[in-house]
């Protein structure tokens, strides 16, 4: 098919890769180095360029640094499929780790690592153990790293030569950032292996508190993760610990300010003077609000982390509740979150300035975030018994505006205020009443109906209401369907005249022989059985007194929680969920795939620009 | 019938639409955004068609342009793919060795072409020397009447003086 | 003095658009150019209003807005110059469509310009008509594009031909009127007209039943001879593509060949000839060619063929199907589906091959495939083609396993001999893919359980022990909690333990913790937990002692803001409670739903669907 | 809690692969280049995905800058905080090196792009960010000398952002305190939430290991000191530090003592929640005329003392975005139609306290309206301006000390300035 079309739209290269063989191959050195360029280049596009592997290993003997950092980087990539020509690179490899430039050796120790290759792991313990112990902070650090690479290949091969000793005695360096790696790795390792590993003591504590001070930002971040998983003795030496990490809040790095706050909740647990608590509480407060002058992405962070904070301690954030309005040029998954925030920071205090602004989200132009104000709005409905009316009466605002969505969604809360407040709030029945007929969600309209059938008695049409459901009840998705059932049956009960009865009987022949959904039926047959035996018992089960339904709904169970807030930071944080949901360790080959259609990648640009 | 002819590059920018089915324009936005997304990660061997919403995209890669034409389901997919090519090669001899560049610029000149190759999503000429000869006659119309409209003006200019 | 009447060229505002690296630059270039744009146009600017339509032009395809030009087609549509004209339609087409109303405003101007001296004139109208002309129009106009059916010029004929197509897709009544002109395009010799013909003759067969008959009686003979004048034709260069003169023509006449054959044996046996010659004759080796055998197969499996004219076409299927090109390939599939009901035995032949597509790489071929596979199945084939399948799906790429599994489902049902074959598969397939499964075949499933007193006992022991490893297969929990609730007291006793079975020891409270565990998964939908919910109150009617444990469970959802969770826990906690002398009265089994009258019923809605 | 990337992307525009660097092996390019091309293609506006996506085992993260996606693909539950801060840095550090970060910097440079992120994160931990150093060892083609590097010692040091040895003829510290004003008004006029937050940005030119100690009027520090905070003192909500300071000894007694970097850098930044008043106040009424015609009256009323002067003052006002045929005047600066940000653009080269200046505008609407009439987005009134020698919070550096083993005396540099932040009022 494709035989006679490249003529069209193109330029092609041909005859590339031999072109490459015999510049690799060159006598003149920087014809060579240009070719190892050109041939990463394609690599860098896509192409296959594995082909070229022993030409240009053959270029690895080499003072020129650019050049062998990019042969190591040819080396990684196509190392796992050409592993019987990879041994021809270990001398190199090992020579290099002795060479007297510390950046020689930490690359060569760095690379190895990176070639996951059986045969040439073995080649890697001996040069490893050296650097280990070099004289080199930088090639110490990089040596660290390594031991982690190894454990990932081969973890047998990693306790049997010592390694984790090693790795073990790095914490003790007197360079941080060797320290801070060592750290890293010994934290992977531990959480890849089942024995104890990596034991924080009170000794390593105190050390690792040390370093804190000196190493990079990024260190920090290693050895704040690394210790939220140690346990204070007692309260004593957890305001101890605390003391010494507070002062990390005011570090520039949002990071090392997220891991802080990490620790210090997780040291609060232990903590038992309210007044410690209580002063924790007010320092920790402005860097979190803080975070949110950062750039979008790490608010976004730092709102699902605020998120589970002010869940577990509520007061934190209490009076800083408009640093979360949002902003027009607010990403909307930032909005979206600020918005979970803010129903979780109303009060009665705040509630009003609340409001206006959902209100006004609410009339935005994204169709969820506007869903998402409305829901608001019942949310604090739900929440604040005293602001409740307020709430309602913006509802029916933008319930008066008419927009389907926005209607459907006022619905669907409005039903949830009922029952949080039964017999307050029925009078607004009627208003919503009206837009029955606009009504196409399932969720609205299953919601709308349990209201007719909840408050039968009150609603002088409600069996017309109702019945405008009933003759689409074959069609209408479970959820209404189930809906429609129990409003029937309510309104039956409380009103057993002619009418609901002809209903009741359509609606439970639909609900059981005229349906296979086997959830469906089996609760029409238990309420025709129900009816049929023992209508009174029947009046008292299904018209049962509701208990009032709480405000939790967007609260997560405290187990989980505190297990989220031990990740604080973390993706489990952000996801909201434990990380053994979401980590998996699948391994799969990384080699990019020569498909040809990486090819041109470079599209436009492989045709000149003067047509 | 063809019900939209696509014209887009690798990178996904469009380069030409053309709807014979109405498409509003929130929705045409939609479809070129779903089917580049399924059309440009296909690898190169794989067939030129897909299945798409009820109907079939038939599409050819010619360097970094992908033409797209969406038919209906019991429309003839290989004819479809010599149309497009017949549509490739009469632009070919129109620029004279086309490039992508071309159509950028020129874009109007495409459409004009594709007017002469298509009417109402149905093929209208299959002879590529009529369609060079009947866009070369417009255009030299063109040409004529801006002869004409320079050298009036020049008259005035003249006049003027 | 407007600030951005000094408009850049065309080519520089193209320029300065691809110079943008981001969506946020590119907006603010393009609205600046619009805006002076509007400029231009609020000061009735005519010496730019050419180049400010076509810098619309190339906005819109960037998908911006540009409603506030449309006028300026419509003005310079009205403008006497072919220039005007040319870039003014053009515009028309590009930025406005039948639904906009401002069309409307147009229809003049076309009436004229469809009887302009100037030709190339009379093409344009005609090109913008046939393009986007709205039902409306088309009444309006129809009579001019009927009268430019007989002009002199071929160029006009052939696009008026096709204009016509449109009107009569959007009115068809007026099918009649373009019926006699449009049988007497066939006798032309420029091939755009006779393209063009073809094509307005095949719509008018699919439009009116009286045009099929009258094209049929009077235009068979004509097109066979075109074809057979085309196919035999010596190298034409204007139209020759791969050796093969027209292959264009060729298929469009073997498209109206086939609408005019079909259930028409007199025709058919007018055309047997010439297409057994297109299907002997023609070069495989290229696109084009197979582009013509494709077309003819199909016709000589539309029409009333004989059986040697079929026989030929089948075995250019076979080769199609083995060929290495996956477009081929592709359309072989494409036409099986169509050649199965007419001869299922010749595509049986091919089922090795077919399923071998339906692992393909190619999400195309594959999707083609899997829908021939279905419609090959027969009582023979169906067990060993559903274990290929479902060792598939357990390898196959998430986003093929819905179709898959949907497709696997349907020939399970359908071609269940053995009700214990058809469990065990189902079992199979909802542990595999039950995130998969549509409502309805769950559904059914439960109804066969429930009508196979002896599978019931083994139906829930199997699902115990599959919910216990799938916890997270949505359908399968809630068939297992379904028989659970149902079927408890056979689940801890191995009722009805079948020879093949090996028994299973599940305590009370072993079933009990494991409706538990379903209901209180993170993940568990809300359906479902509803249906943990009745599978416990049934529960605690089979198990009486677990009747207390039940309570607390059930009583733990009183609050609960999903109604119908609440709603449940509140009746059920009374009944557990309160009124417990009813209570195994009220969780009675349920009544079976009756399987063949609910068979025949399903069978008739998927149909009308 | 460990948790590390498996690779880092550079992707264009479209979510196709430039420049990777696999660390782990673990997550193919094929695998991220669908998945996020997919993703992009899903909706309209990149911007409007939340960064952290899962998908299939492997959690994406990314960050977009001009052209390029920057995106990390990890199978752990690694720090997001900590990587998507990074890929920030990542910027930054292209673009010390490439002036700009682009899809074409990326191409011309992929060596030392490889060079970057081999140095900066090992095995997908991040290691290393200072741009300043990372050049001193990893050198554009330009600088490249043939004698092979050693790895500066500030790599490991516990001083990582200086090198030693670096010298200057005049020995100069410029410190500028920059104050930001953010405010947001509500249609109904309220202030709904006001804060500054400030910034000391510092360039140094010194030589050596210069100690430096920085006193401010914090009044937390003067009372510790026993010194009369009388109207003078203020106090900071959150302040951060650059790395370079010694966050214990601030804890201890709110000494600022740092070794400062060499060049520019942000010293410290704080923030001050404390409801300022509104320097310049912003009103405007909006009439709508049918569909053809739209009239603006725009009110602005510096509300800040008389001997200051706002400079550069820029009141946007949004329009619909077909708006045709302006007509402005303006009692004070000039107003032009700005189509591409659809918005009235009305500056005032100097506009001093205590003053108030009208801008009245009309446009014209055409009369068919777009297709898929979706209401335009409501977009807030939005000011700028700078006001020199002024600081809203009355921060004040009391000194700037740099001590330097060689003694050498050095002259240090301040300005104050406060400008708009994100000041924004919604219209009606």
């Amino acid at each position: 098919m494709s035989g006679h079309d490249s003529k069209y739209f193109s330029t092609t290269k041909k005859g590339e890769i031999p072109e490459l063989k015999e510049e690799l191959n060159s006598q003149y050195k920087d014809k060579r180095k240009d070719a190892v360029k050109k041939v990463i280049a394609a690599m860098t596009v896509g192409k296959d360029v594995s082909s070229l592997f022993t030409d240009v290993v053959n270029c690895m003997q080499t003072e020129n640094l650019e050049l062998k950092k990019l042969v190591y980087l040819y080396l990684i990539n196509y190392a796992k499929s050409q592993p019987d020509l990879a041994i021809l690179a270990v001398n190199t490899f090992v020579k290099d780790s002795q060479d007297p430039n510390p950046l020689i050796r930490a690359l060569a120790v760095r690379t190895m690592g990176c070639i996951r290759v059986d045969k040439i792991t073995e080649y890697l313990c001996d040069p490893l153990q050296r650097c280990l112990k070099d004289d080199d902070p930088y090639v110490r650090k990089t040596a660290a790293i390594c031991v982690a690479k190894l454990y990932d290949i081969n973890a047998e091969l990693v306790e049997d030569r010592g390694f984790l000793e090693n790795l073990k005695d790095l914490i003790s360096d007197n360079n941080p950032m060797v320290v801070a790696n060592a750290v890293a790795a010994l934290a992977e390792i531990q959480e890849n292996s089942a024995r104890p590993i990596f034991e924080i003591t009170s000794h390593t504590l105190s050390k690792l508190l040390t370093a804190l001070n000196e190493c990079t930002e990024w260190g920090q971040v290693f050895i704040l993760d690394a210790l939220a998983r140690y346990k204070a003795a007692d309260a004593r030496e957890a305001e101890n610990i605390v003391e010494r990490v507070t002062p990390r809040l005011q570090h520039a790095n949002c990071a090392v300010v997220l891991s802080a706050v990490k620790m210090i909740l997780l040291q609060m647990e232990m903590i038992t003077s309210t007044d410690v608590i209580r002063n924790l509480c007010k320092k920790m407060a402005p860097p979190l609000v803080t975070l949110l002058s950062a750039e979008p992405e790490i608010q976004y962070v730092a709102l699902r982390n605020i998120n589970l904070i002010v869940q577990k301690r509520p007061t934190i954030l209490s009076h800083e509740i408009k640093v979360f309005f949002c902003k027009y040029n607010d990403p909307i998954y930032v909005k979206m979150e600020k918005l979970e925030i803010m129903i979780k920071l109303a009060s009665d205090r705040n509630i009003d300035q609340v409001l206006l602004e959902f209100k006004e989200y609410a009339t935005e132009v994204d169709v969820d975030f506007v869903r998402k104000a409305v829901r608001a709005i019942g949310r604090c409905a739900i929440k604040l018994e005293r602001a409740a009316e307020r709430c309602i009466s913006v509802l029916l605002e933008l319930i008066k505006i008419k927009v389907n969505y926005v209607v459907q969604e006022a619905i669907i809360v409005i039903k949830d205020i009922f029952r949080r407040y039964p017999n307050t709030y029925e009078s607004i029945i009627a208003t919503l009443c009206e837009s029955l007929d606009t009504l196409d969600e399932p969720e609205a309209k299953a919601s709308m109906i349990w209201i007719i059938g909840e408050y039968a008695e009150r609603i002088d049409n409600a069996d017309e209401l109702l019945e405008s459901f009933l003759e689409t009840f074959p069609e209408e998705p479970a959820m209404v369907q189930l809906q429609l059932l129990t409003a029937t049956v309510k309104l039956f009960l409380k009103k057993p005249t002619d009418v609901p009865q002809q209903m009741i009987q359509a609606v439970l022949n639909n609900a059981t022989v005229e349906t296979d959904n086997p959830d469906l039926r089996d609760r029409a047959y238990i309420y025709w059985r129900l009816l049929s035996t023992d209508p009174e018992a029947a009046k008292d089960i299904v018209l049962a007194e509701k208990p009032v339904i709480s405000d939790d709904s967007n609260q997560l169970e405290p187990s989980l929680l505190d297990e989220l807030l031990a990740n604080i930071a973390t993706l489990s944080s952000v996801y909201h969920k434990p990380p053994e949901v979401f980590v998996t360790r699948a391994k799969v080959v990384a080699a990019r795939t020569d498909e040809e259609e990486y090819l041109d990648g470079n599209g436009e640009t492989a045709y000149s620009e003067t047509p | 019938m063809i019900n939209f002819v696509l014209l887009i590059s690798r990178q996904g920018k469009v380069r030409l639409t053309k709807w014979y089915s109405p498409y509003a324009q929130k929705e045409r936005s939609k479809v070129i955004r779903e089917l580049s997304g399924l059309i440009l990660t296909r690898a190169p061997k794989l067939c030129n068609f897909v299945e798409w919403r009820g109907f079939k995209v038939v599409y050819r890669r010619y360097a970094s342009l992908y033409f797209c034409m969406c038919i209906n389901a019991d429309d003839n997919e290989l004819e479809v793919l010599e149309i497009i090519h017949h549509f490739v090669e009469i632009l070919d001899r129109y620029f004279g060795s086309v490039c992508e560049l071309d159509l950028i610029f020129n874009f109007h000149k495409a459409y004009y072409i594709l007017d002469e190759i298509l009417l109402a999503g149905e093929l209208q000429e299959s002879s590529k020397k009529n369609v060079a000869r009947l866009i070369a006659a417009q255009d030299s119309l063109v040409e004529a009447a801006k002869e004409e409209s320079n050298s009036i003006s020049n008259i005035i200019a003249q006049a003027a003086k | 003095m407007n600030p951005f009447s000094s408009g850049t060229r065309l080519r520089d505002m193209i320029r300065s658009i691809r110079a943008c690296k981001t969506a946020a630059e590119e907006r603010a270039v393009v609205r600046k150019e619009c805006a002076a744009i509007r400029a231009a146009i609020s000061e009735n600017d005519q010496d730019y209003r050419h180049r400010n339509l076509a810098k619309l032009m190339f906005i819109h395809m960037l998908g911006y807005p540009t409603h506030f030009g449309q006028m300026e087609c419509l003005k310079l549509i009205a403008a006497s110059g072919f220039p005007e004209k040319r870039i003014g339609y053009l515009g028309l087409m590009l930025l406005l469509d039948e639904r906009q109303e401002v069309l409307m405003l147009v229809t003049n101007s076309l009436k004229q310009d469809l009887n302009h001296s100037n030709q190339y004139i009379v093409g344009l109208a005609l090109c913008a008509l046939g393009n986007i002309c709205s039902a409306e129009m088309a009444r309006d106009l129809a009579p001019e594009v009927e009268r430019l059916l007989n002009s002199r010029d071929p160029n006009i004929k052939k696009k008026a031909a096709l204009c016509s197509i449109r009107i009569i897709r959007k009115v068809p009544d007026l099918s009649e009127n373009f019926m006699y002109p449009a049988a007497s395009l066939l006798k032309e010799k420029h091939h755009g007209v006779l393209i063009s013909g073809v094509q307005l003759c095949t719509e008018l067969c699919k439009a009116s039943r009286d045009a099929l008959e009258h094209i049929r009686r009077n235009c068979t003979d004509v097109l066979v001879r075109i074809l057979k004048d085309v196919s035999n034709s010596s190298y034409a260069p204007e139209y020759d593509i791969a050796g093969i003169t027209d292959p264009f023509l060729h298929i469009r006449v073997l498209r109206l060949l086939r609408i005019l054959g079909q259930e028409d044996a007199d025709s058919s046996e007018a055309m047997n000839d010439i297409l057994a010659q297109v299907a002997t004759k023609t070069e495989s080796n290229k696109n084009a060619g197979n582009a013509i055998l494709y077309e003819c197969v199909e016709t000589i499996m539309g029409i009333e063929a004989t059986s040697g004219l079929r026989v030929l076409a089948i075995n250019i299927l076979g080769r199609f199907l083995s060929n290495r090109d996956n477009n081929i390939r592709y359309v072989a599939l494409n036409i099986l589906m169509r050649v199965i009901s007419v001869d299922t035995q010749a595509v049986q032949r091919h089922r090795t091959t077919i399923l071998e597509c339906v692992k393909d790489t190619d999400a195309s071929i594959r999707k083609r495939a899997l829908e021939l596979v279905f419609l090959l199945v027969n009582d023979t084939n169906a067990k060993p083609l559903t274990k290929q399948l479902i060792d598939y799906l357990q390898v196959s790429d998430p986003d093929f396993k819905e179709d898959l599994t949907d497709k696997i489902c349907l020939i399970v049902e359908k071609f269940s001999q053995e009700k214990l074959w058809y469990l065990d598969h189902m079992f199979k397939v909802l542990s595999l893919a039950g995130n998969y499964v549509k409502d309805d075949v769950w559904h059914a499933l439960i109804v066969s359980i429930s009508n196979a007193p002896d599978l019931q006992g083994y139906s829930v022991r199997s699902l115990y022990r599959a919910l216990q490893a799938s916890i997270e297969q949505e359908s399968l929990v809630r068939v297992a909690v379904w028989c659970i609730g149902e079927y408890g007291e056979m689940l801890v006793s191995n009722i009805g333990c079948l020879d093949s079975e090996e028994p299973i020891t599940v305590t009370e409270s072993d079933a009990i913790d494991l409706v538990e565990l379903a209901l209180k998964r993170h993940t568990t939908d809300t359906t479902t937990r509803a249906m943990c919910l009745v599978s416990l109150l049934k529960l605690s009617s089979r198990f009486p002692p677990t009747s207390e444990r039940v309570k607390e469970i059930v009583t733990h959802h009183k609050g609960n803001v999903e109604l119908e969770l609440q709603q449940r826990s509140i009746e059920f906690a009374s009944i557990i409670q309160r009124h417990a002398s009813i209570k195994s009265t009220l969780l009675e089994r349920m009544p079976v739903l009756d399987e063949a009258s609910y068979l025949t019923k399903r069978a008739g809605s998927t149909q009308t669907t | 809690m460990a948790g590390a990337v498996s690779a880092l992307f550079l992707l264009d525009i479209k979510g196709r692969v430039l420049v990777w660097r696999d660390y782990r092996g673990d997550v193919s390019a094929v695998q991220a280049e669908r998945f996020f091309t997919k993703l992009i293609e899903k909706e309209a506006d990149p911007e409007s995905h939340s960064p952290v996506v899962h998908d299939d085992g492997v959690t994406y993260m990314f960050i977009q800058h001009n052209n390029v996606f920057l995106l990390t693909a990890a199978r752990q539950n690694c720090n997001a905080a900590s990587i998507l801060l990074f890929l920030h840095r990542v910027v930054d550090v292209f673009k010390h090196y490439f002036e700009e970060l682009e899809e074409e910097s990326l191409r011309d440079n992929f060596v030392v792009v490889y060079e970057l992120l081999d140095e900066m994160m090992d095995f997908g931990y991040p290691q290393y960010t200072e741009a300043k150093i990372l050049s001193e060892f990893i050198k554009t083609d330009a600088y490249r000398m043939e004698v092979t590097q050693r790895p500066p010692m500030a790599v490991t040091n516990a001083v990582s952002w200086r090198s030693e040895g670096i010298r200057y003829k005049k020995n100069e510290v410029f410190l500028d305190v920059v104050e930001s004003v953010n405010i947001l008004v509500n249609s109904n006029g309220q202030i709904i939430r006001s804060d500054v937050v400030g910034a000391l940005k510092m360039r140094t030119y010194l030589s050596g290991m210069p100690e430096c100690k920085l006193g401010l009027n914090d009044r937390v520090l003067l009372e510790a000191q026993g010194r009369a905070t009388k109207g003078k003192a203020i106090d900071l909500d959150d302040i951060k530090f650059h790395q370079c300071v010694r966050l214990a000894r601030f804890e201890n007694d709110r000494t600022i003592s740092f070794i400062p970097p060499d060049g520019a850098f942000d010293l410290m930044t704080y923030r001050l929640s404390t409801q300022v008043k509104p320097l310049i106040w912003v009103e405007a009424q909006v009439e709508k005329h049918s569909r053809s015609r739209i009239e603006l009256m725009v009110k602005a009323r510096s509300q800040f003392k008389e001997r200051s002067t706002a400079t550069n003052v820029e009141i946007e006002v949004p329009v619909p975005a077909d708006s045709t045929n302006p007509n402005i005047r303006t009692s004070m600066g000039s107003a032009a139609y700005a189509p591409e940000n659809d918005a009235l653009v009305w500056k005032i080269k100097s506009f001093p306290g205590g003053k108030e200046y009208m801008c009245r505008a009309e446009f014209s609407l055409p009369s068919i309206t777009a297709e898929d009439g979706a209401p335009e987005k409501k977009a807030p009134i939005r000011v700028k301006f700078e006001i020199p020698y002024f600081t809203v919070s009355g921060i004040q550096v009391r000194y700037l000390k740099i001590i330097e083993k060689s003694g050498y005396q050095a002259l240090p540099w301040v300005r104050y300035i406060t400008m708009a932040g994100e000041y924004e009022l919604r219209l009606i």
